[in-house]
C-alpha cells in the first residue's frame, strides 16, 4: 500500500524544470568544456568541439525560454515573507536538521525561494553575456572579454548552485526528487519539511 | 631607356623625377633600392607629391606641377657654377666644343629666329659655324664665347638656387641639398641615373624637360656608363615595342621617317633623311638609312618594291602636317574623319579633355573597338550625358584575345624583347588580333578587286607569305621584322647585313638578329651574367644587337679605358672591344671616331637643332598655371605649341576661379583602366579618390574619407577625399599654391566599383608638347570644394 | 529501477570518456595542410601584360592538353629565372590570372546602329563583313591620291587607327604595315599618352 | 606527406599525446625578415597572399587611405597598414605588413582550448585548422598582435598560415616571393636574424640611428620579424612594444579557472561533508506507514 501523497508540482512544471535542469546541465558539460582543455573530450558528449560549439548557444536559448518559464511559474511564491525571515534566522539548525529550532516552512522554504532569485539573476547574466558572445563578430574584443569572463563566473556560480541543488533535493532530504518525477510528496514528507504548506493541502 | 632595369643597381645616385617607380613600375624600381642599400646609392625623388618612392627615398624635394626645368636648369647651374661637371667626358664626348652661329641668341624667353605669325622658329641661327673643310668649328679649350659650353652656361645663369625656389616653391636650402647631391656624379668613380616617366613628357614643354636631363647628365658625364643613363620608365608591356614598330604617327618601324609630300621620290625622301657627318671622324650611323628604308620597303612589298617602282616608296601615304594624337582627335571633333579603330585602347579615358573627345566621337561615322573587354570608349554613346538618340555613329565591338593566349614578344622599358609563350586557348567566339587584322586586309583586298576603288596598287602588292594567309604566326612575323637575305633566303644575324639595292629585306633594323638562323633569340633564357653588372646577354634580345647600354663608347674614356674598371661598360683591350655588345665597332679603335655613333657630330648634343622650341631649354609654365612665368613674364608659355581651334576657350583664364595645381597619375593598385576587369585590384584599390593637402582641406571644410568635388573649366570629378600630409603648400612667386591629385583610373563604363563616372581626364586640358604633341596631362589648374555623401 | 539517477550519471561519464578515448583522433591535427594547389599543373613561360618592366612571369595550367580537354589557367607567379624581376610580381602582376579568367571578358562581337541605345549581338561573318565595307567606303570617300600642288601623296584622310601598347611586336608590326599599305597616315599609340 | 611535418605543440593537447613523428628532429626553422625600410607599401604581398589562399575577394570602399580594408579579417590574412607621420619637418609614410607573426611562444595556442585547432610546427610555423576550431575565439584574446579574425559564415578562426602548403614541399611563402622590392626575406631564422643585423647597420648608416630588429622576446621571438627604421617609434607601426604570450584578458580567464575548478570542488566536498556530517534527513519513521 503506497504512502498517501500531495500533489508538490503539475507535470507543467516539471516539464519546465527538466528541460531548464537538462539544458543547463548541457550547457555546463560543454562550457566547461571550451575552458578546461583537460576536459574538451565532454564535448564528444553531443557530438565533438564544433557541433559542441553550435549546439552550446541553441541550447542556451532553449535554457534562457525555459528560465523565463520557470520565473513565470514560480515567481508569485517566491516573495518573502516574515515567516521565512525568522526561517532564515533559523538556517544552521536547519543544516544540522535540529528540526524543532526550525520555523516551518510554507510550500518553499526562504533557502528554496533565494535559491530561485539567485537563479534567476544568473540567469539574466547568462543571457545577457551569451547573446552577445553567440554574435561575436559584431562587438569589439575589448567587450567580448569581459562578457566572456561574467560568462564563465555566471556559469560557475551556477554549477555551485547545481552542487547544491542537487545535493539537497537528493542524499541530503530523501523524498524530495519525487516532487520533480512524478510531482507528488508523502505527506509525511511535507509535514517534515513544509509543514504549514501541508497544513493547508491536508489529505482527505 | 638608355640602360636597362637591372642596371639600376649599378648607380651611386638614384634621381626620379616625373616618375614614381614604387607605385608603377614596382619590380623594376627594386634595383635602384638595390643600390641604395648595397651601393650606398642616394635615391632622390623629385615630385609634387611624396609618393611611394618617396617613402622609401632619402630625400624629397616637392615641386609645383610644371616646375621641372626650372630645377634641372638649376641643377645645370649649380655644376656649372661649381665646376661639377665631369670635364674629361664633356670634352671627349659631347658638344661642349663645337662653335655655334653668332646669330644666336636668347632674349625675354625667345631664342632667336622667332617668327609670330607661325609660332615658330627659323633654326638658322642654332646653326654651328663651320671651317673652311666644311666641318664644323671646335674649340678644345671651351672657352670661346660662341662654343656650347659657353653658351650652356650663360643660358642657365638665370636658374639661381633663388629663382628654381620661386618658381618651384620650394626652399632654397633643400634644392642645394638635393643638387649636392645629384651633381655629386660628375667623376669618374662616381655615376648617376635618371628614372623619368610620363611626369616629364606630358608637359607642353615634355621634349625639352627630357633634354634638360640629358644635359645634365652628359654634363656629369653619366650617358652610355653602367649605372648611368637617362631613363624613361614606359607605362604599357610593349610601348616600347610598338613604338619601335611605329604603330606611331610620323615614323616607320625603326625610327625610319615617314615621307612627307615634299619628298616627291624616293631618293629626295633618303637625301632628307640621311645626316651627312658635321665632324670628320664619326661613324655618323645614320648614314646607313637607305638600307634600312630599302630593306623595309623590301620586307613590305616583297617582288613588287623594284627599282623601278623606287621600291614601292608611293605606296607609303604622306601626311601633310602633324598627325599626331591630338591632332586626330581634332580632325574628329572637326567632322573631318570618318572612321577610327582602336585595338587594345581605351582611348575616350586616355584622353585629354573627355567632354571634348566625347563630341568628337560623336561625329564620326563609324568605330571599331577591338579588345577582351568592352570598353568605356566603345559605349561613349553611354556616357553620362550623352543621348544615343543623337548619335549616328555606328559602333563594332570585336573581342580579341589577350596576352596569355598568344606568344609572341613584349619589348621592355630596357629594350629587352621577350617571348612569351602561348598558356591557354581563346574562349570559342575570339579571335585574335593577327586574324582581325587579316581578315579585314583579305576583305578589303577583295572588294578593291571586286569593285576597284581609290588606289589600291598597295593593297593587291602587299606581301603576305604566310602559312596561314588568314592568321598569320607570330613566329612568321617575328622572323620577317628580323629579315632575310634574298640572295641565300637566310634570316639576317645583324643589321650590318642590310642592303640599300633590295638584296635584303628587314621589317624592323633594329629587331635584326632577333630571330636568326640560329634561332629565336627573345626566347633566350641563360641567365648568366659574368660582369656581375647586370646585363645578362643570354636573356632574350636587346635591341639593338642585343647591346645592354645604349651609347656605351662613353662609358669609356678617349684612349678606350673605362672611366670605371668596376663599372665598365666596354673596354679596349688594344685589339678590340669587350665587355657589353659595344656601341661602336668591335674593332675600331678608340680614337678613330667619336663615341656617338648616331650622331652627325659623334658626340652627343648638349645644344641641339633638332627640337621645335630651342636648341636649349628653357621654363615656360604650363598653359594653365597659378602664377606668372617669373623669368619672363611677357612669355609665359611656350610659345611653339600648337593652338588647335578653340582650345583657348577651355583654358582657365583671368578672372575664372581656378586657384589650385593639379596633377594626374596611376597608383600602384592599377594600370590604366584594364584592372578594372581584375577583382582582387579592385578590392585592393576599390574608389576613385582625390588627394588633397591637409591645409587645403581644413580650409574647405573637407574630411578625410568624406567627399570632395574638383573642376576644372572642361569638367567636374567627384570622389573620396584622402586628406594627407604629403602635400605641403608651396610659396610661388610669394603667393601659396596648392595642388591636389588625382588618380586615372576610373570610367562609367561599369568597373567591378562604384566611381559615379568620375574621370581624371574630364579636367585635362587639350593642349600638347611643341615636339611631340604629347598632352598636358600633368599641370593643370581647379577648384575644389568639399561634396556631400552620397548614397553607394 | 536498478540504475538511480547517480549511477546513471556515472555510468554516461564514464560512456563518455570511453566514447571520447575512441573517437579522439589527432591525425586531422597536422593532416590538414592543403596539398600545393599547382603541383600537377603544366608550367608556361610568359610576360607580365601591365607595365613594361618586363616581368617574368610562368603561368600554371591545368588540363593534359588530351583532345577532349581545354586548358585552365589556375594560378600565376613569378618566373624566379628571370634577370629583372627574379620571380618578383607586385599587385598587378601577382593577380594577373585574375585578368585572364576575368568574368568581364567578351566573347561575342557587337554592332550599335546609328541612334540605337543598346548594343545587338552579331556574328563574325557580319562583323567583319561591315567592318571591311566601311573601311573601303571611307578609304575611298577620302583618299587622296595627289595634294593640291601636284605631288603624289597616296594617303588616307579619313580613317584614324590607335593603339596598341599592349599588343605583341609581331601583331604591331603587322598593324603598322598593313594600315601604312592602306595609305592610314592617323596612327598613334598609347606612347604619347 | 604533411605527416613529414614535425609538430611542436598542439592547442589544448599535453605534449605527451603529440605524435610520434614529431619526435624526429624538426629540420629547419624558417623566418620572414620584413624590411621595413624597403617596403613601397605596393600591396603585392597582400595580393599575392589572396590570389594564392584562394581568399575571398571583400567588397571594399576608400575610407580616406591608400590603405585598402580597415582591417584584417578571414579572408584578408595580410593588410598594409598606411600611416603618415611627421616629426618636425620630417614626414615618414610609415607602411607595415600586418599579418601574423607566428611566435615562438604563441598565445593563440596557449589560449586555444579545442585539441588541435592551432597547430605549431617545429618549422616555426603556427596554423589554424578550422576543422577543429570550435570558434569560441579564445585565440583572439590570447594573440597580443590582434591577429586572429572571426568568419561569420564558417563560425571559425582564420589567419596567416605562412602558406604552409608552399613552405611543406620547399617554397617560400606567397607574399615573400612576390616582394617586388626584396622587403620581405625568407630562410632559416638564424641566416634571417644575421641579415637583420645587417640591414639594421644599413639604416643607421643611411641615418636612422633607431634602427632595430623586431623580434619581441616576450613571445619567445616571432618567426616573421621587422627591421624597424624608427625603433623607437614602435607604436606608429602600431607594434607593441613588449608583447606577451599572456595578455591581460587571458589571466582573468586563467584565474577564473582556478577559482572555478576550487568554488566546484569546494561545493562537492562540502556536500559531502555535510552529508557525512549530519546525513539525511527524512521522514522515514513515518513516511511509508500510513498513520493509524
Amino acid at each position: 500500500m503506497s504512502p498517501p501523497r500531495l500533489l508538490r508540482f503539475t507535470f507543467f512544471q516539471r516539464a519546465v524544470h527538466w528541460v531548464v535542469g537538462v539544458t543547463f546541465v548541457v550547457l555546463l558539460l560543454t562550457g566547461l568544456a571550451f575552458s578546461y582543455p583537460s576536459l574538451f573530450w565532454l564535448t564528444t558528449l553531443i557530438g565533438g568541439g564544433p557541433a559542441a560549439r553550435v549546439l552550446h548557444p541553441q541550447i542556451g536559448a532553449v535554457f534562457a525560454i525555459g528560465l523565463l518559464f520557470m520565473f513565470v511559474l514560480w515567481v508569485r511564491d517566491m516573495f518573502l515573507d516574515a515567516p521565512d525571515r525568522q526561517w532564515l534566522g533559523a538556517i544552521k539548525h536547519y543544516a544540522a536538521h535540529e528540526h524543532d529550532k526550525v520555523p516551518p516552512a510554507g510550500k518553499y522554504n526562504a533557502g528554496q525561494k533565494l535559491f530561485f532569485w539567485v537563479q534567476s539573476l544568473l540567469g539574466v547574466v547568462f543571457v545577457a553575456t551569451g547573446l552577445l558572445l553567440w554574435f561575436p563578430e559584431s562587438f569589439g574584443p575589448g567587450l567580448l572579454n569581459t562578457m566572456r569572463l561574467l560568462h564563465y563566473a555566471a556559469a560557475l556560480s551556477g554549477g555551485l548552485l547545481l552542487i547544491l541543488h542537487v545535493y539537497l533535493g537528493t542524499v541530503a532530504y530523501p523524498g524530495t526528487a519525487r516532487g520533480m518525477i512524478d510531482g507528488k510528496v508523502t505527506t509525511a514528507w511535507a509535514r517534515l519539511h513544509h509543514p504549514r504548506w501541508s497544513g493547508e493541502r491536508v489529505e482527505h | 631607356m638608355t640602360n636597362h632595369w637591372k642596371d639600376i643597381k649599378n648607380a651611386d645616385v638614384v634621381l626620379v623625377m616625373g616618375a614614381n617607380p614604387a607605385e608603377n613600375h614596382p619590380c623594376g624600381f627594386k634595383w635602384a633600392l638595390e643600390a641604395r642599400d648595397e651601393n650606398g646609392a642616394k635615391l632622390l625623388t623629385i615630385d609634387p607629391r611624396f609618393t611611394r618612392t618617396s617613402a622609401v627615398a632619402d630625400k624629397h624635394l616637392q615641386i609645383r606641377p610644371g616646375s621641372d626645368i626650372a630645377i634641372l636648369g638649376g641643377l645645370i647651374r649649380h655644376i656649372l657654377t661649381n665646376d661639377l661637371h665631369h670635364a674629361d667626358y664633356v670634352r671627349a664626348h659631347t658638344n661642349a666644343s663645337f662653335i655655334i652661329s653668332g646669330d644666336f641668341g636668347f632674349e625675354d624667353g625667345l631664342f632667336s629666329g622667332f617668327e609670330e605669325a607661325g609660332s615658330r622658329y627659323d633654326k638658322t641661327s642654332w646653326s654651328y659655324q663651320r671651317a673652311a673643310d666644311g666641318y664644323v668649328r671646335r674649340d678644345p679649350t671651351l672657352e670661346d664665347p660662341q662654343c656650347v659650353f659657353q653658351l650652356l652656361r650663360r643660358h642657365y645663369d638665370r636658374y639661381t638656387p633663388a629663382m628654381v625656389a620661386q618658381i618651384a616653391g620650394c626652399s632654397e636650402q633643400k634644392f642645394l641639398e638635393m643638387a649636392d647631391i645629384i651633381c655629386s656624379t660628375g667623376r669618374a668613380d662616381r655615376v648617376g641615373t635618371i628614372m623619368y616617366a610620363v611626369g616629364w613628357t606630358m608637359h607642353t614643354v615634355g621634349s625639352q624637360i627630357i633634354r634638360t636631363g640629358a644635359i645634365l647628365q652628359l654634363l656629369l658625364g653619366n650617358i652610355g656608363r653602367p649605372g648611368g643613363g637617362i631613363n624613361a620608365l614606359r607605362g604599357h608591356a610593349n610601348v616600347q615595342g610598338a613604338t619601335d614598330h611605329a604603330i606611331v604617327a610620323g615614323i616607320l618601324p625603326g625610327y625610319l621617317k615617314v615621307p612627307t609630300p615634299e619628298q616627291t621620290t624616293l631618293a629626295e625622301h633618303l637625301e632628307a633623311s640621311t645626316p651627312q657627318p658635321l665632324v670628320p671622324d664619326t661613324v655618323n650611323y645614320w648614314g646607313n638609312y637607305p638600307k634600312f628604308m630599302v630593306s623595309l620597303l623590301k620586307a613590305w612589298f616583297g617582288d613588287s618594291a623594284t627599282t623601278a617602282n623606287e621600291f614601292g616608296y608611293h605606296y607609303l601615304g604622306k601626311p601633310d602636317g602633324d598627325a599626331t594624337w591630338l591632332s586626330i582627335w581634332d580632325e574628329a571633333y572637326h567632322g573631318r574623319l570618318e572612321g577610327f579603330i582602336t585595338l587594345g585602347f581605351n582611348p575616350l579615358l586616355a584622353g585629354p579633355d573627355i567632354p571634348r573627345l566625347l563630341q568628337s566621337m560623336s561625329r564620326l561615322k563609324w568605330m571599331t573597338v577591338i579588345d577582351p573587354f568592352m570598353l568605356d570608349s566603345a559605349e561613349f554613346w553611354k556616357a553620362p550625358g550623352m543621348n544615343p538618340a543623337e548619335i549616328d555613329t555606328e559602333v563594332l565591338y570585336l573581342p580579341t584575345t589577350h596576352w596569355i593566349e598568344r606568344d609572341g614578344s613584349f619589348t621592355n622599358s630596357g629594350r629587352w624583347a621577350q617571348w612569351k609563350e602561348k598558356a591557354i586557348d581563346p574562349p570559342d567566339g575570339v579571335r585574335s588580333d593577327t586574324w582581325v587584322l587579316s581578315e579585314l586586309f583579305w576583305r578589303v583586298k577583295e572588294l578593291y578587286q571586286q569593285d576597284g576603288g581609290a588606289y589600291d596598287e598597295p593593297i593587291q602588292n602587299l606581301t603576305w607569305n604566310y602559312l596561314n594567309p588568314r592568321e598569320p604566326l607570330l613566329t612568321e612575323l617575328a622572323k620577317e621584322i628580323n629579315g632575310y637575305d634574298h640572295a641565300t633566303g637566310q634570316l639576317l644575324s645583324s643589321f650590318g647585313q642590310l642592303q640599300a639595292d633590295g638584296g635584303t629585306s628587314s621589317g624592323n633594323w633594329l629587331y635584326t638578329g632577333s630571330y636568326t638562323e640560329a634561332g629565336n633569340m627573345m626566347a633566350r633564357r641563360g641567365t648568366a651574367d659574368p660582369t656581375g653588372l647586370g646585363m645578362h646577354h643570354e636573356w632574350a634580345f636587346s635591341w639593338p644587337a642585343n647591346r645592354r647600354v645604349l651609347y656605351n663608347r662613353a662609358s669609356a674614356d678617349a684612349e678606350g679605358r673605362p672611366w670605371d674598371p668596376t663599372r665598365a661598360g666596354i673596354a679596349w683591350t688594344g685589339r678590340e672591344w669587350i665587355g657589353d655588345v659595344p656601341d661602336y665597332g668591335r674593332t675600331t679603335p678608340p680614337d678613330a671616331a667619336g663615341a656617338f655613333i648616331m650622331t652627325e657630330e659623334g658626340v652627343a648634343r648638349l645644344f641641339s637643332s633638332q627640337m621645335a622650341d630651342g636648341p636649349f631649354s628653357e621654363h615656360y609654365e604650363p598653359v594653365e598655371s597659378p602664377t606668372v612665368n617669373a623669368l619672363h613674364e611677357s612669355v609665359p608659355v611656350n610659345p611653339v605649341i600648337n593652338w588647335y581651334d578653340g582650345v583657348r576657350e577651355t583654358l582657365a583664364s583671368e578672372g575664372d576661379d581656378f586657384p589650385h595645381a593639379c596633377t594626374i597619375y596611376r597608383v600602384v593598385e592599377h594600370e590604366h583602366f584594364v584592372t578594372q576587369n581584375v577583382p582582387l585590384l579592385v578590392e585592393a584599390m576599390p574608389d576613385f579618390f582625390i588627394e588633397i593637402p591637409e591645409g587645403l582641406a581644413a580650409e574647405k571644410g573637407i574630411e578625410n574619407g568624406g567627399r570632395a568635388r574638383v573642376w576644372s573649366k572642361r569638367g567636374e570629378v567627384e570622389g573620396v577625399a584622402i586628406v594627407t600630409k604629403r602635400i605641403k603648400p608651396l610659396l610661388v612667386n610669394g603667393r601659396t599654391v596648392w595642388t591636389v591629385g588625382i588618380p586615372v583610373h576610373w570610367g562609367f563604363a561599369g568597373g567591378t566599383s562604384n566611381t559615379h563616372a568620375s574621370m581624371a581626364n574630364l579636367l585635362t586640358p587639350f593642349i600638347g608638347d611643341a615636339n611631340t604633341r604629347c598632352p598636358e596631362f600633368k599641370a593643370f589648374l581647379v577648384n575644389i570644394a568639399r561634396a556631400e555623401p552620397r548614397a553607394t | 529501477m536498478a540504475i538511480s539517477r547517480r549511477t546513471f550519471l556515472k555510468a554516461s561519464v564514464a560512456g563518455g570518456v570511453v566514447v571520447s578515448a575512441l573517437g579522439f583522433d589527432l591525425k586531422p591535427a597536422y593532416a590538414a595542410v592543403r596539398q600545393l594547389k599547382i603541383r600537377n599543373a603544366r608550367e608556361y613561360k610568359t610576360v607580365c601584360p601591365y607595365c613594361a618592366v618586363g616581368c617574368g612571369t610562368i603561368a600554371y595550367v591545368h588540363g593534359s592538353g588530351g583532345l577532349n580537354t581545354t586548358k585552365t589557367i589556375i594560378h600565376v607567379e613569378g618566373d624566379p629565372d628571370n634577370p629583372i624581376n627574379g620571380g618578383t610580381l607586385c599587385p598587378k602582376g601577382a593577380s594577373q590570372m585574375g585578368l585572364a579568367i576575368s568574368p568581364r571578358l567578351r566573347k561575342s562581337p557587337m554592332y550599335r546602329g546609328a541612334g540605337a541605345s543598346e548594343w545587338r549581338e552579331v556574328d563574325w561573318d557580319f562583323a567583319m563583313d561591315w567592318f571591311a565595307r566601311k573601311f573601303k567606303a571611307s578609304r575611298d570617300a577620302t583618299f587622296v591620291e595627289q595634294d593640291s600642288q601636284g605631288r603624289t601623296v597616296n594617303r588616307c584622310n579619313g580613317i584614324a587607327w590607335v593603339g596598341s601598347a599592349t599588343v605583341a611586336n609581331e601583331d604591331a608590326y603587322l598593324i603598322t604595315k598593313t594600315m601604312r599599305a592602306m595609305g592610314l597616315t592617323y596612327i598613334d599609340h598609347q606612347a604619347r599618352i | 606527406m604533411p605527416d613529414t611535418l614535425a609538430i611542436k605543440r598542439i592547442s589544448a593537447t599535453p605534449s605527451a599525446l603529440i605524435p610520434l613523428e614529431s619526435l624526429r628532429s624538426g629540420g629547419p626553422v624558417y623566418s620572414k625578415l620584413v624590411d621595413i625600410s624597403k617596403c613601397i607599401g605596393c600591396k603585392g604581398c597582400e595580393v599575392a597572399c589572396k590570389e594564392w589562399n584562394d581568399l575571398k575577394v571583400e567588397q571594399t570602399a576608400n575610407f580616406g587611405s591608400m590603405q585598402s580594408h580597415k582591417d584584417l579579417s578571414s579572408n584578408t590574412w595580410l593588410l598594409m597598414r598606411f600611416n603618415e607621420v611627421e616629426v618636425g619637418d620630417d614626414l615618414q609614410w610609415l607602411i607595415k605588413k600586418d599579418a601574423c607573426l607566428h611566435c615562438e611562444e604563441p598565445g593563440c595556442l596557449f589560449a586555444c582550448p579545442a585539441p588541435g585547432a592551432i597547430v605549431q610546427y617545429q618549422n616555426g610555423i603556427v596554423d589554424f585548422n578550422q576543422d577543429q576550431c570550435i570558434g569560441c575565439q579564445n585565440c583572439v584574446s590570447g594573440c597580443p598582435f590582434d591577429i586572429p579574425r572571426f568568419d561569420k559564415s564558417t563560425k571559425t578562426v582564420a589567419k596567416c598560415n605562412m602558406c604552409i602548403d608552399r613552405v611543406e614541399v620547399g617554397l617560400e611563402p606567397a607574399c615573400v616571393k612576390t616582394c617586388p622590392t626584396n622587403a620581405i626575406q625568407w630562410g632559416i631564422k638564424e641566416d634571417m636574424l644575421a641579415l637583420a643585423e645587417k640591414k639594421v647597420e644599413t639604416m643607421k648608416r643611411r641615418g636612422y640611428e633607431h634602427a632595430a630588429l623586431y623580434n619581441p622576446g616576450g613571445v619567445g621571438g616571432t618567426h616573421m620579424m621587422y627591421v624597424v627604421p624608427h625603433g623607437d617609434r614602435l607604436e606608429d607601426y602600431s607594434l607593441p612594444a613588449h608583447p606577451v604570450a599572456s595578455p591581460a584578458p587571458l589571466h582573468g580567464l586563467s584565474v577564473l579557472r582556478r577559482v572555478g575548478s576550487y568554488l566546484l570542488g569546494f561545493g562537492v566536498v562540502s556536500a559531502l561533508a555535510h552529508f557525512l556530517a549530519v546525513g539525511p534527513e527524512s521522514p522515514e519513521d513515518e513516511a511509508w506507514e500510513p498513520k493509524p
